[in-house]
Formats: structure tokens, C-alpha cells, sequence
């Protein structure tokens, strides 16, 4: 009945070893395309960072106005905090997919976590809530994730369109100022 | 990247206004200059050949699937054609050929909810000489169907109410339908049509929602024994039925979506983002079509144990419905056969009274669509109301016979296909 | 890094357990020396003067309330004695004081579901053997009420299973308990008393769950049907009467929050915080004395706004349950009628079959706890399905008294309170 939330077990080591290495070469080659693009910011942990696509518009709005829009970064609770290179292969993997699926606009309307994005996520929510005993217990357990009673973390309604674009801050221009000049030629 | 700029470009992108469009503008293709992307979605309610297990928009033949319906219409129309609703692509269309309009003269009213041509006559001829117009004179002046004028201000593009008869209604429940919120116009919308209906007589053939004294099953019935108002004597039984007509809005009133302010349009039209834009999926149809974009948004189950849930949802309503109707049937047969032992309209006054009381019940479920999903649990409990109605007639009538010396159960005849039915009917007459 | 997790846990157990606890300890103080929260929470079990609208913890006593119930349970000792559940901490004084106990001989069966005594007793002496025992010699082995060692393995504190007719049930149906999720733990560790059962005849008063068709009351009633088993043969009428217990985990089994995977425990027995400690809340009772913890996490609608939806959908199982009642009080005298009127057993045989299963299904809502919330549709369909029998029922027998020249309703007697209930019982004894 429930989405299967078997924990990440992460890629193994040679996995996210390669991953780390073409990720950073592909950064590292296609200069032109980092700056176009922003994409120096994706290795930080800036929430910024990822509105950078409009697709992530609403989970930016409704984390905001959520209850850890305070208290949370994106990448604190969706990117493994476990040790630096899992972290940082995951995020290669992840930035891929992500940029993918977006150039080619195959995004679909509602966005659902992929399965290995549950259980590094009820990981996270333990490295901060980790002092409470019941909880710990339910962390035992695989068919359960916090967020099913804990519904105000992003929101109840999930979609592309949910969350009005007032609810996005303005970010830095994107692209060099002579394209900008360019395009507001025409 | 390029195209990651570019689309970033998308989301800051303003809309463009081409072209004004006149205020009574009824040509749908008209306004798709200016909104291409809600007038190709609307063209889609063109499609009819998509089904689910109770809906989808193939022209489903309610009476052909279960002959019994055609003799709960005896006497009506209904007995003669009544399909299950499709598209507003071809609402005109489809008026225009059923059987149940009457020659040589038809209520104009009958067009009240079926094109977009109807606000500009009736801002012309008067709302009352409207109504009371022939419909076989109104169409020629006819020639759209339900569109952008129906819901839409031309000028602001906001939801405005253009049908007179939810206005009405509203004023008469003492509420003021200007005072809605964007939210309930998201529903009032549709509540210009999918509501129930009756023609009061005077002046003639006026359209007006039967809500006076609530939008509920019990309430709506009171309003029609207190105006004494019948659509048709039954053909078999002799009771005076009212005919229930897509009671969608109200029974939808008494669900959980309702209650939780959930709109018809968050579900029949969810929103849609392509490239950045957000725009609202005009192609209107049943959601099960579209499980992922409409109830994806709030429910984060699968599509198939969304699937799974309306349909034993919608199991159990037809299954209540059924048996419902099964006592209805044989109501009407056990009333007939006691008027053939001799009795007097009289004797039989409170069986047909309970007879007419047991079918609105069950008609408010049966015509209402969605097979009871837009409130589950106040469908069944409708259903067991109309239910225990119809078995008290059948007591009632059990009781009488008895006094002619008649104890045994009447025979009930073989209602196999539609013809056998019709051919029941005809016996009766 | 499941395993971490569970290291986690393991880590963190032993710092807070004082005190070993002996593998059938049945004192809950004990316990409590380890658990102090979950003891003093569970010691609030205690209280018993709140109320909802249908429930709460005082003790509601059914009878005086409706007193038709006792009519329909004419013939059982269900009309003598009958209260709304309270707190698990008065389980044991309450089995001791009920009406329902016989003298001298009671099955040992009625303890099974009291006290924390019972596993220790059946791992002693056996489960046949304890089930067959006098309830009265049984009393003087057991002195505490529910509690801890009924739902807890002492050792890891983990959920288990200590009473043997759920662990049968499952394995009836093909089903290994031991297989259950975590999550799934967290409702049967309920399941093991809050639903229906019957006592075999053999091997002697053996506790059974009737599941074996599935959990369903159409289901059930086909098992009873295929075992010929009866409680009562009701008074009034003469029909072969099962009275259903509290199926409340099966009722619940067919409603949204378990098709959703929400345990009895996530409702009654959220989670609570305490100086930054969450824990389970071990004060049972029901969620509407505490909303904001029970429903608000997963609901974030005002605590008014669930009430008032929780008292709505409650409301109309009501409404739908007198209706099934009062036509089901009828078929009893009606049938009984049609005996006084010199009918045969065997012409009345098919009246009271429907009257049994029409009972059945009414028990089978009425008898659950919640007034239906657990399940609001099924439970008004349900009502249809037994109102349906019950009025079938009296239609035959109103055509069989025909038969016998009583064309008239039989006069049905006033049951304004239970004492003319009973004397009204008396009178056909
Ligand atoms: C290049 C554009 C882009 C950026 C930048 C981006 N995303 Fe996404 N994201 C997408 C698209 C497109 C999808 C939909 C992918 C799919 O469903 O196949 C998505 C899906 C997701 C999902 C749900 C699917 C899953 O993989 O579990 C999460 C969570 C997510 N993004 C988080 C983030 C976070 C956190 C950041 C910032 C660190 C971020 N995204 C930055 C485009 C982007
Ligand atoms: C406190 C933890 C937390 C933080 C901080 C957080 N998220 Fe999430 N995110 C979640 C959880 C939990 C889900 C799963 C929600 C669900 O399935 O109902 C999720 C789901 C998503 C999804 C999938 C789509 C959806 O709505 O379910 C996207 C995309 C996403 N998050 C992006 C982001 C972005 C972008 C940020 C920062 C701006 C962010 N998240 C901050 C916990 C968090
Ligand atoms: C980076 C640390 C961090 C992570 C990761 C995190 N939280 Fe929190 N969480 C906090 C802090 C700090 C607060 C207190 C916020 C406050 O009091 O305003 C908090 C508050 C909460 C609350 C109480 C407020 C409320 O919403 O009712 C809940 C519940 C909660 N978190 C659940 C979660 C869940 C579920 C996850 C994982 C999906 C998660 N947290 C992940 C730091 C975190
Ligand atoms: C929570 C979602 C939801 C809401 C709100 C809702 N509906 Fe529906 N509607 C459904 C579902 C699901 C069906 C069943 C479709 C099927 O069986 O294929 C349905 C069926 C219908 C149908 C029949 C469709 C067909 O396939 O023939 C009509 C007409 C309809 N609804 C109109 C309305 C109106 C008018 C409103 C508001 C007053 C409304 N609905 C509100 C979900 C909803
Ligand atoms: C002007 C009257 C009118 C308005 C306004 C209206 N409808 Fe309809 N609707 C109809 C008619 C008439 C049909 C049946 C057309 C046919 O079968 O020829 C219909 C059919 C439908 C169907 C069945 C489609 C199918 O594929 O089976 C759905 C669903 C529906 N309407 C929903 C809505 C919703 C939601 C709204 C409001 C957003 C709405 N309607 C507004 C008159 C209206
Ligand atoms: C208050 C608005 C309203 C009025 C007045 C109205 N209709 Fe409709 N009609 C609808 C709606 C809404 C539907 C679609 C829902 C449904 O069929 O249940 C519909 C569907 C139809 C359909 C297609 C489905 C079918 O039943 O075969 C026909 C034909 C039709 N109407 C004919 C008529 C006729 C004839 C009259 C006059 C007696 C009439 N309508 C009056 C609102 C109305
Ligand atoms: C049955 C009612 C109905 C009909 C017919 C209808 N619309 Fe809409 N329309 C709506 C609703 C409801 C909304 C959502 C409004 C909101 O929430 O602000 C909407 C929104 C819009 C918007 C605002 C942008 C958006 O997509 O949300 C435009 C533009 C629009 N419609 C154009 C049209 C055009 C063009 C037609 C005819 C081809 C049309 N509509 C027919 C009900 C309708
Ligand atoms: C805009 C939000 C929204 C949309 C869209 C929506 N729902 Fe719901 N739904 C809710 C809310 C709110 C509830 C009430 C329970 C709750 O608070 O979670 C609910 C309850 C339900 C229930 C439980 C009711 C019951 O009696 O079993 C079902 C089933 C359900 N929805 C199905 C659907 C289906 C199918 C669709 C799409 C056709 C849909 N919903 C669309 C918000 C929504
Ligand atoms: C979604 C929440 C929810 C779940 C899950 C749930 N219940 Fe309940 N329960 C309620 C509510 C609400 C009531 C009504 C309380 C009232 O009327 O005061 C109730 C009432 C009861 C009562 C009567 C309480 C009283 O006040 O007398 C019992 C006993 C009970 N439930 C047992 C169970 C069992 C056993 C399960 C699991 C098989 C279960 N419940 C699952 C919400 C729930
Ligand atoms: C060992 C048998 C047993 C188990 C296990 C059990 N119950 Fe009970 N429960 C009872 C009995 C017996 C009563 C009635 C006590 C009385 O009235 O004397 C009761 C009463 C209740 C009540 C009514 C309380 C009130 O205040 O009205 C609720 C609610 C309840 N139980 C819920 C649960 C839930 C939830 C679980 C599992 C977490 C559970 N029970 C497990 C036997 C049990
Ligand atoms: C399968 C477990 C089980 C068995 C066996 C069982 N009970 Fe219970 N009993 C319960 C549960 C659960 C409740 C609380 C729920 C309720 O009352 O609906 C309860 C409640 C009670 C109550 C308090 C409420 C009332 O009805 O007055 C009494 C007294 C009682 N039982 C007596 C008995 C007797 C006598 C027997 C033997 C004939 C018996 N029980 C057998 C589970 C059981
Ligand atoms: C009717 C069943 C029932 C009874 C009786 C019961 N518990 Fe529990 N207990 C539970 C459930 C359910 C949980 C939640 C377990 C989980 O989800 O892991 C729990 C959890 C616990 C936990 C784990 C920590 C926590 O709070 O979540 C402890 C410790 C505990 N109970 C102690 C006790 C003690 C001490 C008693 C007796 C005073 C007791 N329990 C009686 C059902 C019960
Ligand atoms: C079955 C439902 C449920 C699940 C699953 C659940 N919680 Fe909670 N949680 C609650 C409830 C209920 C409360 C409110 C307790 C209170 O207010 O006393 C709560 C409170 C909290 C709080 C606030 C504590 C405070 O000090 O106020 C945090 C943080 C939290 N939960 C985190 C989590 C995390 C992390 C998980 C997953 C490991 C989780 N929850 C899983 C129901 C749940
Ligand atoms: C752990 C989460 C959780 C808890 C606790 C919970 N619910 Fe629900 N509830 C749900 C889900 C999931 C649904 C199904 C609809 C959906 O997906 O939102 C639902 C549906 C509902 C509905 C709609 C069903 C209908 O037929 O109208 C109501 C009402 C409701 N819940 C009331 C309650 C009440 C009252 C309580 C507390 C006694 C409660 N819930 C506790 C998760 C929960
Ligand atoms: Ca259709
Ligand atoms: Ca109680």
C-alpha cells in the first residue's frame, strides 16, 4: 500500500566515487555554462540554489512558509549528511537527473520523491531530532516516514502550480549583460 | 544551460492580450485567439471514446444498462432516451437530438444551460420571455455550445455568474451571491448548471432552483410537496413523481470536499504549468482520466490506490442504488396491482405518497454524477432513506390487497432488455 | 541503516530500564517503575466522567438510552445489563459486575480479554484448558486489569501478541501475524479484543474470531450461517439470533485511515511531548477528548471543524441506525403475530432467517464503537442492507397473518423505558 521507504543505502563506494569525479568534470569543463547558468551555486547549500529552475518554485514558497523555512536548509534535509563524498555524489547524480529532466521539460505536474530520496530524508530528519525516544523508535521502522503525520513540512498541496510566483524571490540575472542588451533589443 | 536561462526566461514571461473581445462574444474559437492554450484543452472535450467503470465520456446509455430505469420514467420522457453526460463540446448537439424535447412546442428553457448564445438572448429578449420562448424558434439564433461566455467576463477574464437562475436561487436562500470568493466561484460556476431544476409554471416555464428551504434531499422534497409541483403521474403506480436532475452541486455540498473547500474546478480542472505559464486544464472530464494532475496535488497515494478507492467507493453506492431501486420497481407493480383489486385513489394516497418520496430520494443519488463519490457516506444514507420508503409502501400496498383477499406477492414482470420494459409501459396505459 | 538504527534504539533502551521485568508480570505499577510516563498516562484510563456526543468515558448505559435495544435483545442476557465501554483500567471490575455472568458456571472464555493475568494463567495451564475453567474459580488467579504485559514483550518493550484466537485467526485466513509490519503491530495489538468472536462449542467455550470467509459482515454472517451457530433464540419472535461484539477492527478495516495505513494507535494513542521527550500517550480514550494531538498533526483544520465533521458523519449512522431499528423491532412482533395467528414454524422459517441476518448487520455497526466514524460509508450502507431485510421480513409476514384473515398492522406496544421493555418481554415468555 505505501510507497516503499527502503533507507538510502547510498550507490556503492566506487559508484559515488565516479559520479563525484564526471560531476566535477562536467562542471569543471563547460565554464561558459556555469556562468550562464549559475551553476557555481549548486555546490553550495543555498536554498536559492534551487529555484534557479522555476520547477522547484512551490517546494521553495512552501518550504519557506513551512515549519523549517526557519529552521532548515533544502540540502539539510534532501542530500545525505552522512560523510562528505556520499554527499557530494548523490548531489552530482541528483544536479543531473534534475538538469535533464528539465532541458528536455519532461517534468511531470506533481513532483514525488524518488524512492531513494525517503529514506535519505527520514535520516535527515533524525540527525536533528534524533534526542527523543519514541522517535527513535520509529526510525526503525521502514514502512513509516515522519512527513506522513508531519504534512506542514513542505504542504498539503503539491504541484508545479501551487504556490503563486509572487512567493519567489528575485534572483540574480541570469546570463552576460550583452545577451540581456540583446534580447531587450527585439 | 541555454535552454535552463531560457526557460528561467518562461517563468517571467507576461500574458499578452491580443484582442478585445466583445461582450457577448459567444464564438469559443474567438476567445482561443487571445487564450490558445485553454481553447485547445476545451476543444478536447470533443473526445467521447474514454470510459472508467461508472463515467468517462462515451455517450453511456443510462436505460440500456438497466432496463429497470425505464420503468421508473414511466410516464416521462426519461423512458424514452437518457444518456449519461459527455463533453460540453457537444452540449447543443446533443440537446438538439434527444427525444426528450417535444414537437411542436418546447420550453425555451430547455437551452437555458446548453451554449453560450444564452446570455446574449436573454440580455436581449428578457429572462422570463426567454424561458418562455419555443425552443424550436430559439435555435436558430443557437449555435455554440458551452464555452468561455458561460464561465468567463470577457474584458477581466474573471469567473462571473451569467445564468439567472443561481443568482436567484442565492437571493432567495437569503445570501448574496456577490459576496463569494474566488474560491466558491470555482464551484458557483458549475453551479449555474449541475444543480437540480424545476419549470415553475408562472410565469411560464421559469427556471428555478428548488432550494428555498436547503440544498438537502429532505429539504428539496418539503419545497415540492409544499408547491404541490409534479413532473409526471406514473404510468403503473398512478404516484406523482418529481424527477431529479443532476443534483451534482448539491449533493457535493454535503462531502468532504466541500466541507474542506475544495472546488469542482480543483479537480475537474486542475491547474497546469508548461514552460513557467500556469494555466488552468479546460479540457473538463472525469478525473480518474487524469488521476496524477488532479488528485496527485493533495493525495500522495499511487494512481491505482486512488483508482481502487472511488471505485469501492462507487461499488457500494451502486450496489445501495440498486437495491434501492429493486424496491422501487416493485412498489410501483404492488400500487397497480392493488388499484386493479379495486381500491380507491384514496386507500392508495399514502403508498403513492410514499412511492413519490422513496423515487426523489433515489433519484437524487441515481441522476447526481460521479455514482455517489462527491459524498459517499451521504449517498448510502439517501438511499437507505428512499429504501425504507419504498418497502412501507410495499407494506402498505401488501396490506390492502389484503383486504381484497389477495395475500400472495404480485408477479413481477421479466424487465430484461428496454423493449420488454416499453412493453410493460404500454400495457399500463 | 536500518541496522544503525536499530543500534540506536538498543543504545538507548538500557539507560532508561531500572528494573528487569519478569516475563509475565502482571502488575502494571511494576512496569511503571521503568515506564513512568507511559504508567501515568495509563493510570488517566481511571477517569470516567467525560463525554462526547457519543462517547467519552463515562459508563453510558445503551439500554436506558434506547430501551428498544432491549426488545431486540430479548432472550440474552444483553437485555439486562449493557454499557458503553470506559477505560481499559475498569476491564476487570466491570466483568465482575455485569448482570451478564452466570452463577455457578461461567466460561473462563469471558476473562480472556481483562486482565494481565490471562497470558501467564494460559501459559500454565493450557488455552483450551483456561477457556473451558469457571470464570468463578478463574477470579481468585487474577487481579489486574489491561495493561502492559497484554500489548508488551517485558524484555524489549517491543509489540507482541498474547492472546492465541488473533494469532489462529490470521492463521485461518493464511495469514502469519508474525509477518506484520511494525506499523500494522500498532493496530493488532487491539485487534486482539476489539472484535467480533463467538465462543466454539468445541473444544469447550473456545474463543473464535469468525474471519475464516473474511472480515467483512456479509462475510460473517455467511460462516455463522455454515456453522449453524446461534447465541440466542430471541423471545419475541422466535429467530436464531447472533449478537455481534464490538467488531470494531473490522469495521475500521474498510475505511479510509486503514486503507491509508493509520493505526488505532495513531488516534488513540498519539504522540505526546513531555520536558522534550516524545512518547506514546498510554491514556486510551477517545480522540475527540483530544483533538489537537490526535487529529490536527495529519488534519491541520481547526479542532471545531473536526468536531463538527466527526458529530456529522456520526450523526447520520444514527439516523440510520433507529431507522433499521424501528423496522427491525416491527418484524420481531410482527412475526410473532403471525405465530399467534397459528402460522407454522416452517411458514415463518424464512422471516426470521431474514430477521437474524438483518439483525446481524445491525449489531454489526451498532455494537461497534464510534458510531460508525471508523468507517462512515460502509456503516450507513450496511444499515441499508439490514433495513432492507428487516422490511422484507415483515413483508412476508404481513402476507402470511393475510393468509389467516389479519389484514390489520399489529398494534406495537410502547417502549418508552426499559421497564416496559421488559415487562413487554415477560409477556410473551
Ligand atoms: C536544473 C533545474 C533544477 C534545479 C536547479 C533543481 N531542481 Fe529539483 N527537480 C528538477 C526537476 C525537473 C525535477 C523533476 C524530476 C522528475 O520528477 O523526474 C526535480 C525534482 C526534485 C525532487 C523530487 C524528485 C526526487 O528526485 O526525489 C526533489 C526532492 C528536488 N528536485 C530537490 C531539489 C533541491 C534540494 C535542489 C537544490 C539543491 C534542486 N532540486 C534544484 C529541476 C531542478
Ligand atoms: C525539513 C526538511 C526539508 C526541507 C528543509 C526541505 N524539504 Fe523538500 N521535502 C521534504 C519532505 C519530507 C518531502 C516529501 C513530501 C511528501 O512526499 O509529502 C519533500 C519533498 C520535496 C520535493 C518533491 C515534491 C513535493 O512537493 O513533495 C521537492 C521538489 C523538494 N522537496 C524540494 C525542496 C526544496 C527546493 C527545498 C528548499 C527550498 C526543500 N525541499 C526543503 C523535506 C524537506
Ligand atoms: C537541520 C536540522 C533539521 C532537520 C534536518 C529537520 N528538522 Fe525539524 N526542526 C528543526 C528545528 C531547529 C526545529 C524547531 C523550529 C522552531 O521551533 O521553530 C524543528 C521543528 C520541527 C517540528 C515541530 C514544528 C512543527 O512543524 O510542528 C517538527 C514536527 C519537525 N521539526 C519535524 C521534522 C521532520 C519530519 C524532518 C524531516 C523531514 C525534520 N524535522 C528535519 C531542525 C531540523
Ligand atoms: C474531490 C474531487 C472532485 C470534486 C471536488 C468534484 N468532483 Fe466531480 N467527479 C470526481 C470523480 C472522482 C468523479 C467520478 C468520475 C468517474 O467515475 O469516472 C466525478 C464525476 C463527475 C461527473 C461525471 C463525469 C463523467 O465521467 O461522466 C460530473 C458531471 C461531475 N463530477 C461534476 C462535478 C461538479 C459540478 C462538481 C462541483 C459541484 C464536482 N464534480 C466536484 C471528482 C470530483
Ligand atoms: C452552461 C451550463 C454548464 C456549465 C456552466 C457547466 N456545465 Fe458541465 N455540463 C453541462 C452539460 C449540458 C453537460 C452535458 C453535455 C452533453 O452530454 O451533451 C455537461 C457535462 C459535464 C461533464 C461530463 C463530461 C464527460 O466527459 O462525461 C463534466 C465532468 C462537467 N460537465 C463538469 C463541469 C464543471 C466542473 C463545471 C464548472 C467548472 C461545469 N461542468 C460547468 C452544462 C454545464
Ligand atoms: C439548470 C440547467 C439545465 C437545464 C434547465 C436543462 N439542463 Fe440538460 N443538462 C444540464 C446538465 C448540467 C447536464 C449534464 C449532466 C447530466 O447529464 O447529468 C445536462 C445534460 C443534458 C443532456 C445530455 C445527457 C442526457 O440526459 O441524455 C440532454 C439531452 C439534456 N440535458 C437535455 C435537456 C432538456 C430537454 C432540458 C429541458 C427539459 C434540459 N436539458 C434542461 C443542465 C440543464
Ligand atoms: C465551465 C466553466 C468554464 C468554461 C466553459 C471556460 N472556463 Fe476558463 N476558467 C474556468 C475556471 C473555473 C478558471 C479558473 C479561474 C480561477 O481560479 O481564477 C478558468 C480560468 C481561465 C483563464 C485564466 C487563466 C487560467 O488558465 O487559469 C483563462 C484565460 C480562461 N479560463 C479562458 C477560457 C477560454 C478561452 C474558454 C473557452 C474556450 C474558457 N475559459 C471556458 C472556467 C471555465
Ligand atoms: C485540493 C485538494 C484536494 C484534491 C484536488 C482532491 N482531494 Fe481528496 N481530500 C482532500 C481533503 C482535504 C480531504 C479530507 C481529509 C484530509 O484532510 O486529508 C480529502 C479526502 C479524500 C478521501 C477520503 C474520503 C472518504 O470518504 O474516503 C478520498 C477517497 C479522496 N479525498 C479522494 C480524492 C480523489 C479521487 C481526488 C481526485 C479526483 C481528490 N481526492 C482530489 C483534498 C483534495
Ligand atoms: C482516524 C482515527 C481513528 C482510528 C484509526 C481509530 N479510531 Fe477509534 N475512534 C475514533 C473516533 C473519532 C471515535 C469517536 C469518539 C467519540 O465519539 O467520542 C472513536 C471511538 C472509538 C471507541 C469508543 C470510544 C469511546 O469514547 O467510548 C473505541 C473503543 C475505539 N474507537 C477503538 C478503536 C480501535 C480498536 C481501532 C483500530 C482497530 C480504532 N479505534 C481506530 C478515531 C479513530
Ligand atoms: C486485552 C484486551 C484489550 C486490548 C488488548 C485492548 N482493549 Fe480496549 N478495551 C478492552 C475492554 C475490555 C474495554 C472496556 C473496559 C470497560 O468498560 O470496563 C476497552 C475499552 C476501550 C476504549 C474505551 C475507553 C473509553 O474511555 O470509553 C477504547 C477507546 C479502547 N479500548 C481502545 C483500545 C485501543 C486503541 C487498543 C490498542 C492500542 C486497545 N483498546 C486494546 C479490551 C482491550
Ligand atoms: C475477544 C475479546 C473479548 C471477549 C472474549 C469478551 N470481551 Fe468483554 N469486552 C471486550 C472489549 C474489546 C470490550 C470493550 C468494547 C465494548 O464494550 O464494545 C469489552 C467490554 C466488556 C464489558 C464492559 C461494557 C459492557 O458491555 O457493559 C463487560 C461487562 C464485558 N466486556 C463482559 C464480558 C463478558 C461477560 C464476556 C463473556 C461472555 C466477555 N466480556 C468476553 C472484549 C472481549
Ligand atoms: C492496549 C495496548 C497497550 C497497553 C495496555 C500498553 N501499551 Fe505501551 N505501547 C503501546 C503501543 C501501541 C505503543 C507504540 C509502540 C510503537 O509504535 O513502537 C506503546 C509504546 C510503549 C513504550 C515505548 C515508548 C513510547 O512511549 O512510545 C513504552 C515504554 C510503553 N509502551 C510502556 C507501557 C507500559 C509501562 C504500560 C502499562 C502501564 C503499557 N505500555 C501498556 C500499546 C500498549
Ligand atoms: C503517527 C504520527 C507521527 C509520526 C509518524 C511522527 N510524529 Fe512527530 N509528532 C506527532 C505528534 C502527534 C506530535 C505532537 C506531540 C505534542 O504536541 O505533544 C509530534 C511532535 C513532533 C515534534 C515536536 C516535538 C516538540 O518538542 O514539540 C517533532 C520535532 C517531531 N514530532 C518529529 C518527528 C520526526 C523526526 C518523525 C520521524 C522520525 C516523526 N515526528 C514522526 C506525530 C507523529
Ligand atoms: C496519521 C495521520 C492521520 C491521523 C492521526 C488522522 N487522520 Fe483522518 N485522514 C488521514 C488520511 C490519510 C485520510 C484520507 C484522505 C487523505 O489522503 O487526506 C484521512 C481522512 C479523514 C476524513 C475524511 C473521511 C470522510 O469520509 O469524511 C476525516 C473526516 C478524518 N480523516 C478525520 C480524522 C479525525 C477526526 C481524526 C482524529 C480522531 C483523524 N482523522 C486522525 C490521516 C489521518
Ligand atoms: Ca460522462
Ligand atoms: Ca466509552
Amino acid at each position: 500500500m505505501k510507497r516503499p521507504a527502503k533507507y538510502y543505502s547510498g550507490l556503492s563506494g566506487w559508484q559515488q566515487y565516479s559520479l563525484f569525479i564526471i560531476g566535477g568534470v562536467i562542471l569543471g569543463i563547460v565554464v561558459f555554462l556555469i556562468r550562464i547558468s549559475n551553476a557555481a551555486s549548486y555546490a553550495l547549500d543555498a536554498p536559492e540554489t534551487c529555484i534557479n529552475c522555476h520547477v522547484m518554485n512551490d517546494a521553495y514558497a512552501s518550504w519557506q512558509r513551512g515549519s523549517h523555512g526557519q529552521a532548515a536548509v533544502c540540502n539539510d534535509c534532501h542530500v545525505p549528511q552522512s560523510n562528505f563524498a556520499a554527499k557530494y555524489a548523490f548531489k552530482a547524480k541528483d544536479g543531473m537527473k534534475h538538469s535533464y529532466v528539465f532541458t528536455l521539460r519532461k517534468e511531470p505536474q506533481v513532483l514525488k520523491l524518488s524512492s531513494g530520496a525517503v529514506g535519505v530524508i527520514q535520516e535527515n530528519c533524525l540527525v536533528c531530532h534524533n534526542n527523543q525516544f519514541a522517535m527513535i523508535r520509529l526510525a526503525d521502522v521502514s514502512e513509516r516516514t515522519c512527513w506522513e503525520c508531519h504534512t506542514n513540512i513542505h504542504s498539503r498541496v503539491h504541484s508545479l502550480s501551487a504556490s503563486g510566483d509572487a512567493l519567489r524571490p528575485r534572483l540574480n540575472d541570469a546570463g552576460l549583460d550583452w545577451m540581456k542588451k540583446g534580447f531587450e533589443n527585439e | 544551460a541555454t535552454s535552463i536561462m531560457e526557460r528561467r526566461w518562461e517563468a517571467q514571461r507576461p500574458a499578452v492580450v491580443l484582442k478585445p473581445i466583445a461582450e457577448w462574444e459567444p464564438n469559443n474559437a474567438v476567445w482561443g485567439q487571445n487564450y490558445p492554450r485553454e481553447y485547445e484543452r476545451y476543444l478536447k472535450t470533443q473526445i467521447t471514446d474514454t470510459q472508467t467503470r461508472y463515467g468517462g465520456s462515451f455517450p453511456r446509455d443510462y436505460l440500456k444498462e438497466d432496463p429497470r430505469k425505464v420503468i421508473l420514467f414511466a410516464g416521462s420522457a426519461f423512458s424514452l432516451d437518457y444518456l449519461q453526460a459527455r463533453g460540453h463540446y457537444h452540449a447543443l448537439t446533443d440537446v438538439l437530438k434527444t427525444k426528450r424535447i417535444k414537437y411542436p412546442y418546447n420550453a425555451g428553457t430547455c437551452m437555458a444551460c446548453k451554449s453560450t448564445d444564452v446570455p446574449r438572448l436573454m440580455s436581449r429578449m428578457g429572462i422570463a420571455e426567454f424561458y418562455a420562448a419555443n425552443f424550436h424558434d430559439l435555435k436558430k439564433e443557437i449555435n455554440n455550445p458551452i464555452g468561455c461566455q458561460d464561465c468567463h467576463d470577457p474584458q477581466t477574464m474573471s469567473l462571473r455568474i451569467t445564468r439567472p437562475a443561481l443568482k436567484e436561487a442565492f437571493a432567495v436562500m437569503g445570501r448574496d451571491i456577490n459576496q463569494a470568493t474566488h474560491q466558491e466561484m470555482r464551484t458557483l460556476v458549475c453551479a449555474q448548471c449541475h444543480v437540480e431544476y424545476y419549470f415553475k409554471p408562472e410565469p411560464a416555464n421559469y427556471l428555478v432552483f428548488p432550494w428555498k428551504k436547503g440544498l438537502s434531499v429532505e429539504d428539496m422534497i418539503a419545497y415540492y410537496d409544499e408547491y404541490n409541483f409534479t413532473d409526471y403521474i406514473h404510468t403503473i403506480s398512478g404516484s406523482q413523481i418529481v424527477k431529479a436532475q443532476h443534483p451534482d452541486y448539491e449533493l457535493y455540498m454535503t462531502g468532504i470536499h466541500a466541507y474542506q473547500n475544495i472546488s469542482c474546478a480543483d479537480c475537474h480542472m486542475p491547474y497546469r504549468t508548461e514552460g513557467g505559464l500556469k494555466f488552468t486544464d479546460h479540457h473538463i472530464q472525469s478525473p480518474l482520466l487524469n488521476i496524477s494532475n488532479s488528485c496527485a496535488v493533495c493525495h500522495r497515494w499511487s494512481e491505482q490506490e486512488l483508482l481502487r478507492r472511488v471505485e469501492a467507493i462507487q461499488d457500494k453506492v451502486q450496489k445501495a442504488m440498486l437495491q434501492a431501486e429493486e424496491a422501487l420497481v416493485k412498489a410501483h407493480f404492488d400500487i397497480a396491482a392493488a388499484k386493479k383489486a379495486g381500491l380507491t385513489d384514496e386507500e392508495l394516497a399514502k403508498s403513492r405518497q410514499l412511492v413519490r418520496h422513496a423515487q426523489f430520494y433515489w433519484d437524487y443519488v441515481s441522476a447526481s454524477n460521479g455514482m455517489g463519490f462527491h459524498s459517499p457516506q451521504e449517498s448510502t444514507r439517501i438511499l437507505g432513506e428512499s429504501l425504507n420508503r419504498a418497502q412501507e409502501a410495499r407494506l402498505l400496498a401488501a396490506r390492502l390487497l389484503a383486504k381484497k383477499g389477495i395475500t400472495d406477492e404480485p408477479q413481477y414482470p421479466d424487465l430484461g432488455t428496454v423493449q420488454k420494459a416499453l412493453d410493460i409501459i404500454e400495457s399500463y396505459k
